[in-house]
């Protein structure tokens, strides 16, 4: 395992760097919660990036070139991440960071990785601080919608449907649940009589629900994680308390938290219907409650035949998403890309990428933010329903207004983007 | 009666009272030692000698009653500050620290007379200071005649050996007042012989209490007797006067030993 | 008043988990001196044994008494196997023990039955009752949480006060070599006291599980909280281990209700200083202190 | 001559420490930049060690809160390099960082000083997770997300000098290796001194026999208290360097377990040894690495090599407390003393 | 009866026992002496168990009990008293003395406790007290008594007298006296003082550095000059 020393490029100079690439091979990473507290469901995701890698490399490459995902637990530990970066960076000579996951485990390295100039696409989370300024971070880019446009577009929605409601907040303590807040309050903050804040880890969420109750709110915002959605569902039950739940992007996850909910409604619950009939969430990309749509055949084909084994769940189809644009990024960087061409190129094309999301990347030379927007929807039997049309905004003032246009996107016949090099 | 040379006894107790939850362990108990006396403490068990000896190391805090020491009052005192105060003691058990050689044993009494604080420590220049404690802890072990084992671990000796061990423990803190609970425990007739040499021998530098069963020991090397019973005092005197009171004999030696102890040699039924 | 109410009642059902598994780290302790870290994960693995037969198909209460049965077999096995060989040596050996069977029983159970969320049922209803119009966070599974606590307490109560049992396991937990002495057959009694342990502490790992989600983890705060309540209750009292479980939880529940969730941590380190700062071994501890 | 010159603790263990720094010197020059990141890791989880392996070695006190004090020393640092040019040098942010633990140090050492066995275990656990929380609740600790640390450049004429000696340029990554190594050096040069001193005595008189070191003229509480203090400041100072080689300070950096291994590097290096506690740290450092990619070249999945290595760790540590209890340092130890004394025998 | 043959004990490389033979006939005294570190204690800790011997044998009334565990010794009617600590000072006085009842080999003639706070009042005052706050002399009556509370057939005394008042001495050799003649208890006693051993006992047993230098009537050995000299110091 010695001798990175050496093998490492003398010239920075020139026509970029070349690391972590050959004429046949790319090598990228990525850093996951594999093990620990975070583990249930996103280690999930690694796995998606990679059946569908391997469906990419089956197909000849991307430009003859096989990607091969390097991916290393840090147990969502910051201290972990910086030396498993460390690693992948300077021991494993990774071309780029592929979607590392979380906001303090990813801020940990993400300054590290601008300096050494390693490309930090995708990242995994929904904080502003993965595109909202290219100037400090110019190899960084998100993808998924940030928390701060969901929660505009959520509270924009609540404003014009709901105006009379009287709405609580169910936040996670952390960026995750402040950004959604600061979303949402831009348009309802008269109409919020009352936040409460859950640490994660700590699972009795009781508390937290009963003051809700005791506000008497009718309509419960979450800014969530799905395992949540399925406690405050439960804690709900106990206490008899029936608002409006509204969960966002990240909670909802119909299948998991549905099955989770199943076993408590066999017997204890008397209607039959699903406990989660009549939530509302918001959608950006199709998910495995689908199962019909073009993005979701494409990826149950992918993970029938690549993946590794168990249920197609929706952590693998954001996996398998988020690959599908670093082969478009890829791509789109040329014959020969090299760390700052593929960078380049999310820049000058990145937005017009086709692809699962319903609304297109905000990539450009000003902001790296990923998609721009998403659809309200309700969910009923286990399905999400939309309630509007992609409605597509960016973080601060800007406007929310409704855009189809890449919602009705399809996949390529072999399953594999096709982008032009950029330049 | 021994008579003091001094006015102000070395050590006294006043109307000292302790209870524990409903056991008076100790009533009234007034008691004063001389300055190179050594005071026999004896009484049946559970007459409170060691809650005694608790009381005048501050291990245990009277109800009632006062300490003092040269004059002074004492009994607000904790059990660390009576080695500045020139008070040492030993245990009834060994009490000794298991993992450390004889001689880092016997340093940690000298404790009191090093120079060197925390931050000498650190810095690592108390060397000096530390090498001074090991020539006056080396002194004392050859003084009762066991520098031989200074490197030893206590576990690994002999009974007698670890009984000296404790005992130079304590002695190398120089103290005024030494208290011994119960020292020949365990020890052979001949041992207990040397100890109480080694006892008498201590007057010319301090006053002893100590508390034994053993009445040959007591017997021989006491100045002073004093007899509790019930935590109560029932007899104080010359160790031959102590003897043949009745109280005592009823109380404590029974009367089997009385023979014994007037005719010291002859071997006797019981006697120990 | 419906919220205090409900956060209270919440903070007894809790704290009843909490106490569940602050009597099984107390009948360790009390039957071998040792302070089971791997308390939590062998919880862990008996609730997935029972969650893999109610998969199957079979009934809560066979799931139940399984997991109960393999919680005895599992800290007997233990005692035997990984901590009889340091039976009489340093405490430490036998702490860091436990804490590499931590560890190992944890990514053990993450390779076995995987890391995702996984919900677990419960034998009665999870609704709340309804009185007098307003609701109530009591339900029938949180009432059989807590009879079932108080039920194990009396046991412990009598096993240790009166029966001879008993007072073989505590005795071979002081003084092992008097005890043999004695007759006591002690290596028998330690695996009985690891094995009674285990069940109890399987039987509060059922409980938390009930009505919720487990996956490898979901016993680990339990492990802080019980242990902090067996602490504050004093480890030699099952009474004390209930009553600090109790007080846990019902404190925590009103910090996380009323203060903030993030706080609940730090108040359940200051909970337990300011009891141990007046009470050094804990509320209900009894032993007079005699140290010479 | 030299013989009567190395008796002199303090002389010997300056000498060690100058080998230590050659050694270092070379090492860190020699090896690529991750491998001075893992060293810089190795660095300040020894130091946390070191401290507590005081602690729990000398003084017989069960700490399982330590990491809360490198959490301290790591916010302390986090604070004060907020800025790219920081009002503190770096040896003064390294100094406030463990004297702010050491504080605290004081704080859960009066009262834990009078607790034993469990209890201050339970203590010490509740603080393991109490402390890391409460930065969730003060906004300025940054809450889930944290601080960035911003590490200044190190002064040009050190690292001229470096470059005097070494020939090398002196990249970050290395010089954060430096520092924790320095300091690591520092720390144990102290501890082996108090360990040789009579307050090392007086903390295993305490940790032997408590009533025995009381009568014995010992102070409890305060020599408990000291030696509480002494680690806590040193896993401040860990923190501190923590805080700098991950370049983040993040409540999810300091869990329970980081706590629970530094116990366990205390225990496998041998208790009570300040090489084994340098060794268990290196093997904490290296095992996971190592585990893994062995897993991963046997064909196991990303999630399963991963969980691999908790899995070996754990196995690992009741494998020494099972066959060595004494630890790697105390059990080599123990075979050389047999040797010893067996040919001394003959 | 019970018999000793070619015991041979060590701790390492200390050879603590050296083929030790001996016999304590039923219903006698039997007094074990020697200076400190003859073996003393390793002899009585080798016969119940609780060193494992490397060579000989331990017979009790005909059975070869060498290699039996421990936990059996009470039931075959044989009880140790150990020297020094040998209360679990965490249980009460009343939980001690119950544990003694246990193992006893004749359920009938188990004592109970009141027995025993009648031959120690002092205890019997504090019988809901952990062992704990007992003073020396308490708890050296406590094991005693707790010995006496299975009905042993045999009694291993290491040091009974030890921390006790003379007088509680007496009362004690005078009770195993007493229970020699009238129930037919086999005694064997180690004592560091050998005057007051043989003053009591029926045989003697002289250890020196873990081998039999003597064995023979109390009487004879007690006249035995030279050997007192020698080996006992007095
Ligand atoms: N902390 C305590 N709590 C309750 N009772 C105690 C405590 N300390 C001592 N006692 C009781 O006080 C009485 C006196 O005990 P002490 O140890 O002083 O006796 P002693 O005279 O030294 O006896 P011995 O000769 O047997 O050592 C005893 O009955 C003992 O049980
Ligand atoms: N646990 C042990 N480990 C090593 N050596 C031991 C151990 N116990 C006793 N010895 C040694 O064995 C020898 C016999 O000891 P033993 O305790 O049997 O003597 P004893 O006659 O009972 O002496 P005492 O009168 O002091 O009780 C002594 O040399 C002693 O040092
Ligand atoms: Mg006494
Ligand atoms: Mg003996």
């Amino acid at each position: 395992a010695c001798g990175a020393g050496e093998s490492r490029d003398d010239d920075d100079s020139g026509g970029g760097s070349a690391v972590g690439i050959t004429d046949d091979s790319i090598k990228i990473g990525a850093h996951f919660p594999l093990t620990g507290v975070a583990a249930p469901g996103y280690s999930e995701i690694p796995s998606g990036h990679q059946a569908y890698y391997d469906y990419v490399n089956a197909n000849g490459g991307v430009n003859g070139r096989k990607i091969e995902f390097v991916v290393k637990d840090d147990a969502y530990d910051p201290t972990k991440t910086s030396s498993v970066t460390n690693e992948l960076v300077l021991e494993d000579e990774i071309f780029g960071m592929v979607s590392g996951l979380g906001t303090p485990t990813h801020s940990a390295v993400v300054d590290f990785l601008n300096s050494e100039e390693v490309p930090d696409l995708f990242v995994s989370s929904g904080s502003l601080m993965w595109g909202d300024d290219p100037e400090a971070r110019p190899w960084t880019f998100g993808w998924q919608p940030d928390y701060e446009i969901e929660g505009k577009i959520i509270g924009q929605w609540v404003k014009e449907n709901m105006p009379d409601a009287k709405v609580g907040l169910f936040l996670q303590d952390d960026d995750f649940g402040e950004d959604g807040e600061a979303g949402v309050r831009q348009y309802i903050d008269d109409q919020i009589v009352d936040v409460q804040r859950y640490t994660p880890g700590n699972t009795d969420v009781g508390p937290q629900i009963a003051a809700l109750q005791a506000s008497k709110v009718d309509l419960v915002l979450g800014f969530n994680v799905p395992s949540y959605t399925a406690l405050s569902q439960l804690v709900a039950m106990k206490l008899n308390f029936t608002p409006k739940w509204f969960y966002s992007n990240v909670g909802s996850d119909p299948a998991l938290v549905g099955s989770l909910l199943a076993r408590f409604s066999e017997g204890s619950v008397k209607d039959d219907a699903s406990l989660l009939d009549g939530v509302l969430s918001t959608e950006y990309i199709p998910g495995v409650d689908a199962p019909d749509d073009p993005w979701m055949k494409l990826w149950q084909q992918v993970w029938d035949e690549y993946g590794e084994g168990g249920k197609l769940t929706n952590y693998r189809v954001y996996g398998m998403s988020e690959a599908y644009t670093f082969v478009q990024a890829l791509q789109a960087a040329g014959d020969d890309p090299t760390r700052e061409s593929v960078v380049e190129a999310l820049e000058q094309v990145g937005g017009d990428f086709e692809g699962p999301g319903m609304a297109p990347f905000r990539y450009s030379e000003d902001s790296h933010l990923g998609i721009s927007g998403m659809s309200v929807v309700e969910l009923k039997g286990g399905k999400a329903d939309p309630l509007t049309p992609v409605l597509v905004t960016d973080i601060g003032d800007a406007e929310i207004t409704e855009d189809d246009s890449a919602a009705g996107d399809v996949p390529p016949d072999n399953g594999i983007p096709d982008e032009e090099p950029a330049s | 009666m021994s008579e003091h040379e001094n006015t102000v006894p070395l050590f006294s107790m006043s109307d000292v009272s302790v209870t524990f939850g409903g056991i008076q362990a100790l009533s009234d108990v007034a008691l004063d030692v001389g300055s190179r006396q050594v005071l026999g403490l004896i009484g049946p068990n559970g007459a409170g000698k060691t809650t005694l000896f608790n009381v005048a190391c501050g291990f245990v805090r009277p109800d009632s009653g006062s300490l003092y020491l040269r004059g002074k009052r004492v009994e607000r005192l904790r059990p660390h500050q009576l080695a500045d105060h020139r008070i040492s003691r030993t245990l009834q058990g060994l009490g000794l620290f298991d993992r450390m050689t004889v001689l880092e044993n016997v340093m940690v009494g000298a404790d009191r007379h090093a120079q060197t604080g925390f931050l000498s420590a650190l810095a690592g220049v108390g060397h000096r200071d530390d090498a001074r404690l090991v020539s006056r802890s080396r002194a004392l072990l050859e003084e009762l005649g066991i520098e031989a084992y200074a490197d030893r671990l206590p576990t690994s000796l002999p009974y007698p050996i670890r009984k000296r061990v404790a005992l130079a423990r304590a002695l190398v803190a120089e103290p005024e007042l030494l208290l011994l609970d119960e020292p020949a425990s365990g020890l052979s007739q001949e041992e207990m012989a040397d100890l109480g040499t080694l006892i008498r021998g201590l007057t010319d530098r301090m006053s002893v209490m100590l508390v034994e069963h053993h009445m040959d020991l007591v017997m021989s090397v006491c100045d002073d007797v004093c007899v509790l019973d019930f935590g109560r005092v029932i007899a104080r005197g010359a160790p031959d006067d102590v003897r043949r009171d009745p109280a005592v004999l009823a109380a404590y030696l029974g009367d089997e030993v009385e023979h014994r102890a007037t005719e010291v040699g002859r071997c006797s039924r019981y006697a120990i | 008043m419906q919220q205090f109410v409900n956060t209270a009642l919440g903070g007894i059902t809790l704290g009843a988990v909490y106490a569940a598994f602050a009597l099984a780290l107390n009948l360790i302790w009390r039957s071998t001196r040792i302070v089971n870290f791997a308390q939590a994960p062998m919880a862990m693995i008996t609730t997935y044994v029972a969650l893999v037969l109610i998969d199957e198909g079979y009934s809560y209460w066979v799931g139940f008494a399984v997991a109960l049965l393999s919680g005895l077999v599992l800290g007997a096995v233990v005692e035997r196997v990984v901590i009889r060989p340091v039976e009489g040596k340093p405490d430490i050996n036998a702490i860091i023990l436990t804490l590499g069977l931590f560890v190992v029983l944890h990514s053990a159970a993450a390779i076995v039955f995987g890391s995702r969320f996984q919900s677990f049922p419960a034998p009665f209803g999870l609704r709340g009752i309804e009185v007098g119009g307003t609701s109530i966070a009591l339900t029938p599974f949180g009432v059989f949480t807590v009879v079932a606590v108080a039920t194990v307490m009396v046991l412990l109560v009598l096993l240790f006060r009166y029966t001879d049992l008993g007072l073989k396991m505590r005795a071979s937990a002081f003084g092992p070599e008097v005890a043999r002495l004695l007759g006591v057959r002690v290596g028998r009694m330690l695996t009985l006291g690891w094995a009674l342990a285990a069940l109890v502490g399987s039987l509060s790992g059922l409980l938390i599980a009930g009505g919720s989600l487990v996956h490898p983890a979901y016993m680990d705060s339990v492990v802080v909280y019980g242990f902090v309540a067996a602490v504050l209750g004093g480890l030699d009292s099952p009474v004390g281990s209930v009553v600090g479980g109790v007080l846990l939880g019902l404190s925590l529940s009103f910090v996380s209700g009323y203060v903030g969730s993030e706080l609940v941590p730090l108040s359940a380190l200051a909970i337990l200083m300011v009891v141990l700062l007046l009470r050094p071994g804990g509320l209900f501890s009894h032993v007079a202190e005699r140290r010479v | 001559m030299i013989r009567r010159f190395t008796r002199v603790p303090l002389v010997r263990h300056l000498l060690l420490a100058l080998v230590g720094l050659a050694a270092v010197v070379v090492v860190l020059e020699s090896t690529s930049p991750f491998r001075n990141a893992q060293l810089a890791n190795v660095a300040y989880l020894g130091i946390a060690a070191g401290g507590l392996t005081v602690l729990t070695g000398l003084n017989g006190q069960l700490s399982l809160g330590h990491g809360a004090f490198m959490a301290i020393g790591a916010y302390t640092t986090a604070l004060l390099l907020q800025d790219a040019d920081p009002a503190l040098p770096l040896v003064g942010v390294l100094a406030v960082a463990t004297v702010v633990a050491l504080v605290c140090g004081v704080v859960v050492g009066v009262p834990a000083a009078r607790l034993h066995g469990p209890y201050i275990a339970g203590a010490t656990l509740a603080l393991a997770i109490a402390i890391p929380s409460t930065a969730l609740f003060f906004d300025d600790l940054g809450g889930e997300q944290g601080l960035n640390v911003l590490v200044p450049d190190l002064p040009t004429w050190i690292l001229d000098a470096a470059y005097f000696v070494t020939g090398n340029e002196m990249d970050r990554t290395r010089s954060i290796a430096y520092i924790g190594w320095v300091c690591l050096i520092v720390t144990y040069v102290l501890l082996a001194n108090l360990q040789r001193s009579r307050v090392g005595r007086t903390w295993r008189a305490v940790r032997d026999d408590d009533v025995a070191a009381e009568i014995a003229g010992i102070h409890l509480g305060r020599a408990r208290v000291l030696a509480f203090v002494v680690s806590a400041g040193c896993a401040g100072l860990a923190g501190s360097v923590m805080a700098m080689a991950v370049r983040i300070t993040a409540p999810s950096g300091f869990t329970l377990n980081l706590s629970l291994l530094l116990l366990s590097a205390v225990v496998l290096g041998g208790l009570g040894s300040l090489a084994g506690a340098l060794i268990g740290s290196a093997l904490l450092t290296f095992l996971p690495q190592v585990v893994t990619d062995v897993g991963v070249d046997a064909g196991l999945t990303d999630v399963q090599a991963a969980q691999l290595s908790p899995l070996v760790y754990g196995l690992v540590t009741m494998a020494v407390i099972l066959l060595a209890p004494a630890g790697l340092v105390g059990s080599l130890r123990g075979l050389l003393q047999r040797r010893r004394l067996a040919s001394a025998g003959n | 009866m019970f018999e000793v043959r070619d015991l041979t004990a060590a701790y390492g490389p200390v050879t603590a026992l050296d083929g030790v033979s001996f016999t304590a006939p039923k219903a006698k005294v039997t007094a074990v002496l020697g200076a400190n570190g003859a073996g003393k204690t390793t002899l009585l800790r080798t016969v119940s168990g609780l060193v494992r011997p490397q060579r000989g044998q331990v017979v009790l009334d005909g059975d070869d009990i060498t290699r039996a565990p421990v936990e059996t010794m009470s039931s075959r009617g044989l009880a140790h008293v150990p020297e020094g600590r040998g209360v679990i000072a965490e249980l009460t006085v009343e939980e001690n003395l119950r544990l003694g009842a246990l193992g006893g080999a004749d359920r009938t003639r188990r004592g109970d406790t009141e027995r025993v706070y009648e031959l120690f009042p002092v205890i019997g005052d504090r019988r809901n007290a952990t062992a704990h706050v007992l003073s020396g002399g308490e708890r050296q009556m406590l094991v005693i008594g707790r010995a006496l509370m299975a009905a042993p057939k045999v009694l291993l005394l290491d040091e009974p007298s030890l921390g006790l008042a003379p007088r509680i001495v007496a009362q004690i050799l005078d009770l195993l006296r007493s229970l020699v003649e009238s129930e037919g208890l086999t005694v064997v006693l180690v004592e560091q003082n050998a005057r007051s051993a043989l003053s009591i006992a029926d045989l003697g047993v002289v250890l020196n550095l873990g081998t039999v230098v003597a064995n023979d009537d109390a009487a004879t050995l007690a006249d035995d000059v030279q050997l007192r000299h020698a080996y006992l110091g007095f």
